[in-house]
């Protein structure tokens, strides 16, 4: 590719060497929402050699004024994030090694990913992925960025196994947080700012750079014009299950977990079965209730006020309603 | 006179961005408790707090002069 | 468009109100490099009412590394950035009206673009262009966003006439940089950074929040984790030449320009003439000599150890000289 | 001690992003010339001067115990 990476070869920090190395290293982005698709698009750029990511959902509308790889085409075919990041990705660059699976992340369904990733990006939306995150790279020694952003404010963390405190260390319970971009909205600098720290910490760690990782948690606020930098050494907590002596990995427990649950600020409702989906057999059936929209990862269609997605991994999105039984109500009349 | 910062939604709830608190000095728990008094900043039993820029445990104490920030971790991406 | 824009108005100091006076704007944004594309599809997203964007360039592979709206495609293609930026930019958000222009940027070109914009973004390589941004947007009254990046590093400030310090009054000569993204390289996260930085600024302008603008010059180094946020009140000088008491815009006088410039640090001569190139005519000229190619707004070829890229609007580029006496005996023996 | 805080390519020809001055006080411009010498900094003839954290110009002092930035412009985008 000639000359392609030239301006990243010339930054000192990279160099040649740092450049061969990206392109023999292989990042696992969990989430191709705001964060996710950002980040991914940088890595592939930089010419990182393989890239896994995972996203559960599909595109929409709401999604386009903040979420980089996604267009007005991707919102009218429904296509599942994962899918269309991947095509754009791939037009970005052909030479990267792209893996787009559409799941739910769990214990179960990420730890086979995990083998010879190095280094894993937060792009999720929740904290309860973020634990099982955290308990995942401690027990497999993967180093993995935390970033996370709602309105105008953000924060990144740059966790280094048997170095740094991990998110459990400066979160003892997990933060029920009211914050999220469904429920107080968010600019897309917001996004961006955690983005750049998110890979400028990626590139440091993938050219091997470790002493220029940021040891501090940041976190900022452009519309108040606020940036803070903790120090938060003193945090890591020698009994940590997570990080600590003893480590238990509380958050791998995967069998405590709801087959349903309610998606926070979202107005939706997940319902999840062990069996995959037969999409055809399902369109098949539902054309006689209501018009069935339908490609190669999903199903949806519009039944009385609530609209329902059909994912062939087995999971459904009932949206218009916070209401688990209600939720389950619709999704036996139609799929029961 | 302790100078309080104040993240994302803790602003809007106490109106201000940035707060003091006319104290020679107090435990980070008995800070919160003042706050959550004063401002309805019920939120404050699940932030991260920074004595000048650096984390601390509820039991830590901020002096005068101090400058503390609660940083309620955001979940959005 | 519906909920296109939910997650944006939910975010209070923009809201409903908000939203519809940034679909009532204008913004012009100088440049499609790495800075201008990332500002261009942040606006995009957000649903700027009118987008104009001004590039000379077109699309190279060394680009891509860094530069956001931009594929494979577009490099093979070597379509101008100005319209590869359109077309992208179309299909994100196709209610936007953009105008792009494929042209050299000095004050007689953009003094009739001005009109009835409210905002101009720096995103510039040059501190050349940058004075004569800033004599513009005094002369004009327009608020502007400085950004600037190399490296890991980068710096923006938002300029405001009549209340804060301009370009000039921090930089009293025009600083002859060394380090540019051509001679010490550039990493993406610092590009995103900055652009972080100017789209908030430009989103607070364009809801009317000027009160939450930074009145501080941010700088920032991601590989050595600084940050730094510098007051610069007392920088404003009563007798600067572009926001003083008796502005004379010394960067307006555009007759003191030279017709051939050298690109700095590119290896490239730009030649400019005030006639239009007829392309077609030239094509057929030129084929003869070597093997042509040949879109609707440039014309390329390969001539001895040079590389010449003819545009529509009378500039050409003769890649691999930094000599303009040499530029200039190759563009008269195929162009003369 | 006077602090000196390096941005951009002026950390490379120093070989660190941070320096120290033993004085108890000087002009920018003389601070200046003292780091052209030692580390043949000549870009410092085009530098933005913040003292702590604020802008300054070169007849300005700074004193033990500020910190001093030097922030060259730098011109990509």
């Amino acid at each position: 590719m000639g000359n392609r990476y030239s301006r990243q070869i010339l930054f000192k920090p990279i160099g040649e060497a740092g450049q061969e190395k990206i392109q023999n290293k292989h990042i696992l982005i969990l989430g191709c929402g705001a964060l996710g698709s950002a980040n991914a698009e940088n890595l592939v750029r930089a010419g990182i050699g393989k890239l896994t990511i995972i996203d559960r959902d599909y595109v929409e509308l709401s999604n386009l004024q903040r979420q980089q790889l996604y267009t007005e085409k991707e919102v009218t075919e429904q296509l599942p994030k994962a899918m269309a990041a991947k095509q754009r990705l791939q037009q970005i660059n052909s030479s990267v090694v792209i893996d787009a699976y559409v799941m739910d992340a769990t214990p179960v369904t990420l730890l086979p990913l995990l083998k010879n990733v190095d280094i894993l990006i937060d792009a999720t939306d929740n904290f309860e992925t973020r634990f099982i995150l955290n308990d995942l790279a401690h027990k497999e020694q993967i180093p993995w960025i935390y970033g996370s952003c709602v309105g105008s404010t953000g924060m990144s963390f740059t966790v280094l196994p048997d170095e740094t405190p991990c998110l459990g260390c400066l979160m003892d319970t997990m933060p029920v947080s009211g914050a999220t971009c469904d429920s107080v909205g968010i600019i897309s600098p917001a996004v961006q700012m955690v983005v750049a720290h998110q890979t400028a910490e990626a590139l440091k760690l993938l050219v091997g750079d470790n002493n220029a990782c940021r040891t501090k948690l940041v976190t900022f606020d452009l519309w108040n014009n606020h940036y803070h930098m903790m120090k938060v050494d003193r945090a890591k907590k020698a009994d940590c299950p997570t990080c600590g002596e003893n480590p238990s990995y509380p958050h791998l427990n995967y069998e405590s977990r709801t087959k349903s649950e309610v998606l926070c600020g979202r107005n939706t409702v997940q319902i999840r079965t062990p069996q995959k989906l037969n999409l055809d057999e399902l369109a098949h059936r539902l054309q006689k209730i209501a018009p069935v929209r339908h490609n190669h990862f999903l199903l949806s269609l519009e039944y009385e006020s609530y609209r329902l997605v059909f994912f062939q991994d087995g999971r459904t999105l009932i949206h218009g309603t916070d209401s688990i039984e209600k939720a389950k109500t619709i999704y036996n009349q139609l799929a029961g | 006179m302790i100078k309080i910062l104040l993240f994302a939604h803790l602003q809007e709830k106490a109106g201000s961005d940035q707060l003091t608190i006319d104290k020679e000095q107090t435990t980070i728990r008995d800070l919160k408790n003042i706050l959550k008094e004063t401002y309805q900043l019920i939120e404050l039993d699940q932030v991260m707090t920074a004595v000048n820029e650096e984390y601390v445990m509820d039991d830590e104490i901020a002096k005068a002069g101090d400058t503390v920030a609660f940083i309620p971790p955001v979940s959005g991406g």
